[in-house]
């Protein structure tokens, strides 16, 4: 047992983090570019060149054929170095792995290239307003007529609808068979006709979600992952692909220290925040949490790497990851004692607001990418083996 | 032993359900969360003079309703319901104040203009200490026995509803004992800074710069400031929390309707333990919370010795119950509870807000620890 | 509204006061007394003759007809003073009530008066192996052959079966009918041939349970309380029997208060347990949920006694203090630091062994009597309306 | 990378859970519960010895395995399941001391002793100050340099495994510095007087009225008896907590079988959430537990700055985790939950004590915070 990255990984990380000190300076500009969204897709294009994009993928798809390690690595320095994630991050976590795995030679060669270097960009049409949980109780429908899919429905949650050039979908395309098996996987031009969105604002104020609705879109046959009635599978793989986790630590980690540097500064009569006994035990808590993750991290990455399937565990991780992120952003709320509720731009407003939005963020993440709810059924029901509960799924 | 609403009060509460949803919708407080903050315009304010409620608590004499804090903390609640502003339960609290004051003057005169609605007035209490209520007060009000006129200077944060406010009740040390001085928004030296809370809800600074006001400004209780004081911070923090059940109750409700309704997976989403035992624990939350508000009110109407211990109970555990039940709300609605529409977030805004106002609950605990835990024997 | 008594309710607390001065004095001895059996049954017989037993029943039943705030008084009172609960305590509760309602003019002339002198003591034969929660399940059966019902089965988890001359109990007496109608209310005289008690230990180490076994055991077809096959709704309505909960209340006082003193004599260094910022901030909490409880309380009883059906209420409130309780008694454990674990009887043990004690029997607080569980679908159900998770009750 | 368990850790294991099955009854542990004590009988210790467990983290040359401390984590962590007394854990903690002591004489023939079950060593660490650790120490060694004997006086409490021990290694003070002294049971001047625990585990009060050692007796770690101390500490605090994942893993898993074979309203009642959701999040606490188990042992072993936090952590959380997972045991297990002879409250008794034994959750947060909270920056 060792927690040691070969040198070879430690020489890859001494790399990245020269690479990120002579490129990654302006990082903070493209919030307030003239064109974010241009400097966004600059800012992948250029990662991408330097050999950081689709690390694991085959060479022969655009890929580097990198380990695990290597990957973790890159995913702990982008993650201690602050930098945002990839602006066609989920077309890169899901969308290319299926393409790679179940796609045609001639889909991989037309939209690899374009995910990887952000030239197009992807959202995800999965969610519907009636299927959230129980996802496969989808109803959106695509009707194939000669060489097109004819779609129609309402897809919601799509993070980036508004700038996105494509969105890979599910869609009923049996809807006599049963729920699972009469779903295809679609691949949707976002500019054809018939496609609208909306953007939804969220909770804390930000518009991060849209609605999307297809209106007798269509759809070329040809632009259908895998079979077709057999895109629930293909998209559950991906679904369940699993990480370590560990960049997720780095992250909470950051958050930590910011509130114990918070705590350290706020006066509280002639005392900080940080004297007061209570606060203190709940920083602690929160130290062993990160590193009880941490840890966690470590075993589901040695399992990996030893080519053990991971199973359900990354829902352990992600449900306790979930309220971890919670716990620490309702402190950090709490902490500020009565000036908590002060909203930005005002006077006195504790740490310009950024409070009031770590604490809606984390609301989100025990409902986005599975409850918090389901991440329970699933660990009861597929590590434990308990037996289901009663319910039509 | 009669521990229930009277008929009355329940027939004062359906009145007051129906006339604030009515007359008053959620969007503005959803609004004023980019914009500036919420206030009761005009018309409704005059409305709420004319059922009588801005003088519920007061002495019929003085025009007022003659109900006790209780039925002012039922008004409160459904104020909370119905996401309106706090100008409401901060002017019922100011008028508690000027009408138990031994000032004549003020209880003839001001009580009337706040009851009929031509004045509001509100209550400048937290100063930037980190912590709250009346033993983190520092702003002096100086002047002698000989001089009749009190100078004030300092700065006063989070009050509550400044930006209308006609009048502030400030709480000052005058000779090392607390008081209440009364000091007109326009006087010279007033400075009011806006400032907006997490729920859109209207907080200002107020900066005070050697503002001079007569002696007869100062609120009193037989002769003393500070009891009147300490007497005017329950019955704020009571009405606060009577405003944080308001949201937990309704936020409650919509997410068992919700439960009731959404189906997933062949049921309701209600028929599954990890909902309804969810929503069972906010119910006996509700209900303990309920149970500890009337006790703290009976316990300020009849100046039980007890009294600020009930009222500290209530807020503390009003605090933790407003939080965990919007929280619910927004976690078992899915998606939607995190939507921009639905009203989920706005009351959880405003739990989180009222949470930490008055006092939170481990600022409370402490108040009971000293109560409690520190007696002889 | 108001929490006063009236003044013939508060001469009444004088009067038992007063008696209990007069009386009471050498209750500790009954656990000390050579036949504490008979100690007991001798405590409450002079309860009974002093008039504080059956308080509400009417007077041809040998009661009281007290007012509901007279009960609470008395309640309050006995649990002040540290009474230990009548020995019939169960039978006053339930079968008491249930004779008077369900019973014929004979059964209760047989068998009240023993009820309420403790002549004949009384165990309850309701839960089963194989039907806990799920009581309706329950499988011991009774077959009616002439005038005598033949009984067979096994019954768990009874109070008192040791030393009970009668025992009323469930059996199904029509295994066809569905399963909340087949089933009667019998009454059994212990000393029928086929009884068997074999007494269990709980994990606490006590002996307050036992096992009942029936073999062929004879009960007179008089015995049968209410109609045959109806006892369910019988028992039903009895198990539901709403009580304020007031008394509890100052038992829990009891708890805390001890707890205060005992964390006020604790050293932890050249402090003490109560200085802790951490302690003070749990005592004021249970200070807190006591308040709270006893304000449902008043409530309940306001309820009741403006003729108000209790509902599930009661449900709230065991929910709620059978956590509390159990809140309690693990802090005192908790507080006692390193010497926690140290057993009775030991040296240094701290409080002679009653934490351990008073902790286990708080676990089983949220176990009987119906456990917290089923508590939960209670107030899900019947208070906020939602639909019944998918089960076969 | 490699953060599992070796081939040889997993075999280690499922040996030790198949001869901790055979040749230890819990029923002792139960039985004891209402007589003396429960300790390890000499034909199992011999056994435990013959195995290679009693040395197994002790240096190949002196007879020992070789092993690191999560190997000795895992043996525990069975030991833990089988509820085996913890004169394991007690020894191989001792065995650690005393092989990293500078004490050449020590090391050679002590140690050896030990490793052969020909001796057993008990650590005396805590003192009746209400908390625990090095830091409360007040016994004192006196004697000084020209001097070739220390003279200990005072009282040591809650001394595992005491009854049978032949030797005391006894935390003091000397000089002012920390440091461990080698007491033998049968020296002039020492008393042991029975204690139990809650669990039926054997601990003693250890009387030492002017007992006389030599010089030699003192344990140091390169002349630094503080720092082995705090070490030993640590080792010990690290095998407690693998004894607690021990009953919280044994105890999830009965209770997880339990629950798919007792069947309540027509099914399972494993398919009710109330149920499966409680079990999740103990599964979790479980693998988290773990997680920081290994992670301290490693931090350990390569003695890693943070390593005493890393012990702290997993002492702290597993302390949790096994009364979380033994009390929803009883819970879930309904009223035989509730019942004598069900293994789930001796483990719920061995959790409770455990989880009182080198410093509670509290305590070990408090290191944490020592550490975490006042770095500078």
């Amino acid at each position: 047992m060792d927690l040691l990255f070969s040198p070879a990984d430690e020489q890859y990380r001494t790399r990245i983090r020269a690479w990120l000190s002579d490129n990654a300076g302006d990082l903070a500009l493209i919030a307030k570019a003239e064109d974010p969204l241009q400097a966004a897709r600059d800012w992948q294009r250029k990662m991408y060149e330097a050999g950081f994009v689709g690390l694991t993928w085959p060479k022969s798809c655009g890929g580097q054929e990198a380990s695990l390690t290597q990957q973790v690595v890159l995913s702990e320095e982008l993650a201690q170095a602050r930098i945002p994630h990839l602006i066609n991050g989920i077309a890169l976590t899901t969308l290319g792995p299926t393409l790679i795995q179940h796609g045609t030679e001639q889909q991989r060669q037309r939209f690899l290239p374009g995910i990887l270097s952000a030239k197009e960009i992807w959202c995800q049409g999965f969610s519907e307003p009636g299927a959230g949980s129980d996802l496969p109780s989808l109803t959106t429908r695509a009707v194939l007529d000669g060489d097109e899919f004819v779609v129609n429905g309402q897809k919601v949650w799509t993070s980036l609808a508004p700038i996105a050039d494509w969105c890979f979908l599910l869609a009923r395309t049996d809807p006599k068979a049963p729920k699972r098996e009469g779903i295809s996987y679609l691949l949707c031009d976002m500019k054809t006709p018939g496609v609208t969105v909306r953007p939804l604002r969220n909770a804390g104020g930000g518009f991060h979600f849209s609605e999307v609705f297809f209106e007798d879109v269509k759809i070329p046959r040809d632009n259908c992952v895998g079979e077709i009635n057999g895109g629930w599978k293909i998209a559950r793989s991906t679904l369940e692909h699993e990480r370590s986790g560990l960049s997720g630590v780095v992250a909470l980690e950051a958050n930590l220290e910011r509130q114990r540097q918070m705590a350290a500064k706020l006066k509280v009569g002639d005392k900080t925040a940080l004297d007061k006994p209570g606060n203190r035990q709940k920083l602690a808590q929160y130290w062993i949490e990160i590193e009880g993750l941490r840890h966690l991290g470590y075993r589901a990455l040695s399992d990996q790497l030893a080519g053990r399937p991971p199973g359900a565990s990354a829902s352990v991780g992600k449900l306790f990851s979930s309220r971890l992120r919670q716990k620490i952003a309702k402190t950090s709320l709490e902490l500020a004692g009565p000036l908590a509720p002060v909203a930005k731009k005002s006077p006195h407003v504790i740490e310009r607001g950024r409070l009031h939005a770590g604490y809606f963020d984390a609301l989100g993440y025990s409902i986005g990418g599975g409850t918090s709810e389901i991440m329970h059924n699933t660990i009861a029901e597929r590590i434990l083996g308990l037996p289901r509960s009663t319910r039509d799924d | 032993m009669d521990f229930e609403l009277s008929a009355e009060q329940v027939a004062m509460r359906d009145v007051a359900r129906n006339m604030l949803g009515e007359r008053w919708h959620p969007d503005k407080m959803r609004e004023a969360i980019d914009k500036p903050p919420a206030t009761i315009p005009t018309d409704l304010w005059a409305e709420l003079s004319q059922m009588g409620w801005l003088g519920v608590n007061c002495d019929e004499i003085l025009g007022g309703g003659g109900q006790d804090i209780l039925t002012a903390a039922i008004l409160v609640e459904e104020a909370g319901r119905a996401l309106l502003p706090s100008t409401f339960s901060t002017n019922l609290a100011s008028a508690w104040a000027i009408e138990n004051s031994a000032n004549q003057a003020h209880r003839d005169g001001l009580l009337t203009e706040l009851v009929l609605g031509n004045k509001r007035v509100t209550l400048a209490i937290e100063e930037n200490h980190g912590s709250w209520g009346p033993d983190t007060i520092e702003l002096n009000a100086t002047g002698n026995d000989r001089d009749d006129t009190l100078h004030l200077s300092g700065t006063k944060l989070l009050v509550p509803d400044g930006s209308t406010a006609d009048l502030f009740l400030v709480a000052a040390r005058h000779d090392e004992n607390l008081c209440l001085v009364a000091v007109d928004a326009d006087a010279q030296g007033v400075t009011v800074n806006a400032m907006k809370r997490l729920d859109g809800a209207d907080i200002v600074e107020l900066e005070l710069n050697d503002v001079a006001v007569p002696a007869s400004a100062l609120l009193q209780w037989g002769g003393d400031g500070e009891s009147l004081l300490r007497e005017v911070y329950s019955v704020f923090t009571v009405l606060i929390a009577a405003d944080l059940l308001g949201s937990a109750e309704v936020t409650l409700q919509m997410t068992s309707d919700y439960a009731k309704e959404r189906v997933q997976f062949g049921q309701p989403i209600g028929s599954f333990q990890a909902v309804s035992h969810r929503l069972a624990d906010i119910l006996v939350q509700v209900e303990i919370g309920r149970s500890l508000l009337y006790g703290a009110c009976l316990a300020l109407t009849e100046q039980r010795e007890e009294r600020h211990a009930l009222v500290a109970a209530a807020k503390s555990w009003l605090n933790e119950t407003a939080i965990d039940a919007t929280e619910a709300g927004v976690q078992l609605h899915g998606g939607i509870g995190y939507s921009w529409e639905l009203d989920v977030h706005l009351h959880l805004r405003r739990a989180r807000s009222n949470a930490a106002t008055l006092g939170d609950s481990d600022f409370h605990r402490d108040q009971i620890a000293n109560y409690y835990c520190d007696r002889p024997g």
